[in-house]
């Protein structure tokens, strides 16, 4: 597709499907899977423990071992799609949402659950894991993933003939981060640059209480085409069509064609944080249209028809995912209390000695209270 | 007379403020039917319609700067920031704009506009829920920077800054949301701009605001225990700060301790130990001793017991300068 | 026009002219000019005024009467002919450049110079005017414009049967401005609410040194779609279709339709300011070939051939003129000094006591010292 | 050993960066053909070439975030901020994603970015043109902030600044520019994070920074007319604060006065007061006095003279101090 024919707001990719609600592969004349069945049924198996790890998180949130917990309920072939296109030199950029991206990228959830316990700001390592900090001001990391971008330019990680030395960023964030003030900086650093980034946008059709239609009156994706760069719309409850949207955005970014936007339709099924109650703001016959176009439900129903998985497959998952979820609920009481007396160690690079007088004093209060009791 | 959490006597305010002026306009992210998330402005939206409380899309120069350009055409806007650490984005229409714009005009032009701010920590919440950016705004020419401690005030406070002509920083403790306390509709309210007395005292004066009145209070109480008599003073108003009753009370005590969550380093509390030594140099029998959040970002919820000022630490304070 | 054919990037509409550069008038399908050449006469008498405004600021800066002069040579097609379209509602909301709109606008250019001079911050009545005052940080004003705008919503000014009820707001900013979040968010904001705003984007080509194409790779009309609203790209030297085009949006908004983009391609003829040396980033040629498009040479060449004007209304505009430039050089300098004292004043509506005794204290400190000398 | 503008000694320190390390990178508006509008990058991108001397499109959160990016990735950018009234649009960015994602990280990763801010008033110019911001950034964990006040320093301290692993704010003086002085490329240049006595004396100690560090001076040669002995110490470092430097010579003199440009209120000179006052209470003879800008917006540039601290208003300090 040329960049005219992909800007143009009558294009017939309009919405990107490869597998439909009901679990049917359907065509699409620019896109297609190119993975097996099995890597599918991997997808599936990363679609379903990620939808474990948060209903655990969720579960440990009510039984108040968590402060707070972003459900991603609904959005798992958005992110699992989306994370199976991520190449061995890429860099992730997440919101605070990503927990099945994390999955995929290697991320051990209790790790996830730290920040949320309040034991730890972010507890995974960024750089190994290629999977940056979760990002909690709406829509700042659209800008960090833009520089990350360009820095891979000058690394001489974009545009090489051999496709295995090229890398690009991707960054995520919500349909309400499209308002954001950065979000729109980072499409014109992006676009001016030629940066390798692909802004992959969940519009899960929610900011907190706000409907999609306050933010954009028009589809979301076309927003990327003012600024000179191709925007697509993706089911984002159908795991192939995105993730072979998802890589083919990626190759555009790799090979130093730009960056892409990618809206992912799709919905949060659950509350926008545990602190929410989705029923002061929207109809629950809009989660039950959303319950039939379920994405685990389709891929599942698919790859029983191809005979891809069966009852057995089913049954270890499930075991699989009972162990995940007991380890979760064993790791979380037991992550490490975080101590106030380490924090000034990781305000700078070098702790200024004003601030280690601080630190001491701190500490020499906090043990003589000890003491004291 | 009734009896009410603050939360509900600012919506109660803001309700009243809507209900006498309709220039009163109230504009932030899920101010609508969700009533924001802290449901300060519950109801309002079905009660005075979806044009006078408005849903803003999910920017906040855009909400502070579209609120300017309607107090530019005479409306009173008051706008909700979600939380304490999203008022960043909003600095510099904030700082460049609202508060100069009076200014700017030689006085022709008045931006009487509000912005609320739930802020500070001690909720267990997780980064950037906890700020307290207080100085920023009381560093900057021409805002006004106001913080009610109790129902009461709060339900005063916000109805005075919405009347008031120049733009206010209406900062909102959030962790006292929830605390209870009397407000009466016919009252004669406090002057915006005048700190209270809230016990007065003869050994030393603790100098507090917004979540840390509640702390100085009860340190107070814990030391008249050991027979130590310490005024205690509601800021109430960061900027300008009411210099009469800050300076008459150390004057008297000579002993002056100032309580804050933000970071020491900078923040309101320098300015008020700078004006008491500055103008009280022969009365202070100590140094003014600042008890504040440390010199960090604000660190993880599992370890702010140590990080905000409490009791003990007051305490530990107004020991170490009656010992001067 | 429809709002899909408006927003299409291959719209016929590409770059609207009425009067090309060699001052013939051309059709346009869709936009015409509806005034007279007596109306045209006294836009020519608008740009040479404003083009002699400048000009005289220009040389008051060399004298070193003015700290600084941002010359608008070149846009007073763009500056005239949008304003002639402003109607007895509307709210006009400049940048820093737009002398040419303040002129029409009724601001005495007396009142301009203060500013620059360091005599005033900004010295005229904006609410009488209905010209608000000039703003310095990129992009900011936009979205006072827009908040205007929802304002004259609610005064009830938007989409009256007696289109003499309406209002709307127009903000002018530059090419570079449009990289600002601020400005993005302008545009959501205008587009969720449809506000009755005209957002007028003079392209002069250069944000100070740096060219357009490092803002936008794409024509930056083309911004607007993206957001749901029309944007348009008119010839910004033609004083006729900037006329027509602006008249064709203010109409739009004030009937409730909601924000236009205008793209006002036009060129800084002059440097960024007086301080500026663009000799450092751009070639000479490339300020001929815009001579070439002036935009008075023009449309005096085409008045001429109509007859509408003739030596004897182009001597008499010079004398008149020539009067103008006189008032200003001696204005100028005679503009009050103002006092320090004064300053305290302006700070809050209601002066706070210590800012008062601030300002006692400064006032006998300088009388003190004045006895002292 | 040369002698050399500020400005070219900015830009000579960059050139050595950028030589010695190719991960330094430089991005802001006009710094690459134009040089800046101050010409303090100029030619370093026809050495260095486009790719590491960026012109940026204009958006300074998009600056900042963008090369917080880069540095997340090893590189060490120093953007510029064209003048310092621009930097509002950046704050969010500096304030909570610069100055935190070392502590957001426990310290796994580093930020070494310079964001340089040609900063203060003096030079006739218009509105947003002549701020002084170094509170805001002092007052925010995480963040360094230094400014030099000579062309030795502001080519020692910019390479120190880019050496270091933290963010450093970089405020350049910008009516001291075009003042000249000796460079010595040979020199072992003093600490990034230390303040230098520039003058010694007994009598009382003047405490200043970037543009007023010459009005300390010029102050201390008046007053030694008088027979007046001052001290005379230039800060450097204004986030973390050298409390010895300071300190020592306070508890020697008795006396201390705090010269800065920005608003008094909740200015550095609060800060240093307020620190002074506690930790040499006992030695102190006279209050901690400050000579600073007034709490008002910079006003009307005809009247910058009488706003900013001169000379006199010095002198007035000086003999208020003694007076006590
Ligand atoms: C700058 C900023 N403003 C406000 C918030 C509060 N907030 C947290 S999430 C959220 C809604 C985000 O919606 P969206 O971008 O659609 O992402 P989603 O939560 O749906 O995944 C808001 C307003 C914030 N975190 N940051
Ligand atoms: C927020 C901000 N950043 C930087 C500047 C410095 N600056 C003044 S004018 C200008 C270029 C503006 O270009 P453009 O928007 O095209 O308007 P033009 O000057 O061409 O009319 C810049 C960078 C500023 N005034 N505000
Ligand atoms: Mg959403
Ligand atoms: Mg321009």
């Amino acid at each position: 597709m040329s960049l005219e024919e992909l800007t143009s707001p009558t294009a017939r990719q309009d919405f990107i499907q490869l597998l439909d609600a009901e679990g049917n592969r359907v065509e699409h004349p620019d896109f297609r899977y190119t993975g097996t069945d099995d890597d599918l049924a991997a997808s599936l198996r990363d679609m379903v423990l990620a939808r474990r790890i948060d209903a655990e998180a969720t579960a440990l949130q009510r039984k108040g071992e968590l402060g707070l917990w972003p459900p991603m309920l609904g959005q798992e072939a958005a992110q699992v799609g989306s994370a199976h296109a991520v190449g061995p030199l890429d860099e992730v950029v997440p919101s605070y949402r990503e927990h099945g991206v994390a999955w995929c990228m290697g991320v051990d959830p209790l790790e996830l659950l730290g920040t949320f316990r309040g034991t730890s700001m972010v507890d995974w390592d960024s750089r190994a894991k290629r999977f940056h900090l979760y990002s909690f001001v709406i829509g700042t990391q659209t800008l960090h993933a833009v520089g990350m971008a360009m820095a891979m330019q000058r690394d001489g990680l974009v545009g090489n003939d051999d496709p295995a030395d090229n890398g690009a960023a991707i960054v995520y964030f919500g349909d309400g981060a499209t308002s954001q003030g950065d979000v729109n900086e980072a499409f014109i650093f992006a676009a001016s640059y030629a940066a390798p980034v692909v802004f992959f946008c969940q519009n899960n059709q929610w900011a907190i209480s706000e409907p999609i239609a306050l933010q954009s009156r028009i589809p979301l994706y076309r927003r990327a085409a003012g600024f000179g760069f191709p925007g697509v719309r993706v089911d984002g409850n159908d795991v192939l069509a995105v993730q072979a949207v998802t890589h083919w955005a990626l190759e555009r970014a790799r090979a130093g064609e730009g960056p892409t936007l990618i809206e992912a339709y799709t919905y949060r099924m659950g509350a926008h944080t545990t602190s929410d109650d989705p029923t002061k703001y929207r109809r629950a016959s809009e989660l039950e249209e959303w319950k039939a176009k379920d994405p685990i439900a389709r891929l599942t129903t698919y790859l029983r028809s191809t005979g891809a998985i069966d009852d057995a497959w089913s049954a270890a998952l499930q075991d699989e995912s009972d162990i995940l979820a007991q380890r979760l609920r064993a790791g979380c009481t037991s992550l490490a209390e975080p101590q106030l007396a380490d924090q000034w160690d990781r305000v700078y690079a070098d702790l200024p000695p004003g601030l280690a007088s601080q630190r001491d004093q701190y500490r020499a209060y906090a043990e003589s209270f000890e003491e004291a009791r | 007379m009734s009896t009410m959490t603050m939360a509900k006597a600012i919506n109660a305010g803001l309700r009243r403020a809507l209900a006498a002026d309709p220039k009163v306009l109230l504009a932030g992210e899920d101010i609508g039917k969700l009533g924001g998330v802290f449901r300060v402005t519950e109801h309002l939206q079905s009660e005075f319609g979806a044009d006078r409380v408005i849903d803003s899309p999910l920017a906040e120069s855009g909400i502070v700067g579209t609120a300017l350009g309607m107090a530019l055409r005479g409306y009173r806007p008051v706008v909700e920031i979600q939380f304490d650490g999203f008022v960043y984005p909003a600095f510099d229409q904030i700082v460049s704009q609202v508060s100069r714009m009076h200014f700017r005009s030689h006085g022709r032009l008045s931006v009487p506009m509000v912005i609320r701010i739930p802020y500070g920590g001690g909720i267990g919440a997780i980064e950037h829920h906890s700020e307290s950016p207080e100085a920023y705004f009381a560093h900057t020419p021409g805002l006004r920077v106001v913080t009610p401690s109790t129902p009461s005030d709060a339900y005063w406070m916000i109805q005075q800054a919405i009347a008031a002509d120049d733009p206010v920083i209406f900062l909102e403790p959030k962790r006292r949301y929830h605390e209870k306390g009397e407000v009466d509709p016919e009252a004669q309210p406090l002057p915006l701009h005048q700190a209270r007395v809230v016990k007065t005292g003869q050994d030393a004066t603790l100098l507090c605001y917004g979540p840390m009145v509640r702390t100085g209070v009860e340190a107070a109480i814990a030391a008249a225990e050991e027979g130590r008599d310490l005024e205690v003073i509601d800021l109430r108003t960061l900027s300008p700060l009411d210099d009469d009753t800050i300076l008459t009370s150390v004057a008297r005590t000579g002993r002056a301790i100032v309580v804050h969550e933000a970071a020491g380093s900078g923040g309101i509390g320098a300015e008020i130990a700078a004006r008491i030594q500055e103008r009280c140099f022969y009365a202070l029998q100590a140094p003014v001793l600042r008890v504040t959040g440390y010199d960090i970002p604000y660190p993880p919820s599992r370890t702010e017991d140590g990080f905000l000022p409490d009791l003990d630490r007051v305490l530990d304070a107004v020991d170490r300068s009656l010992a001067y």
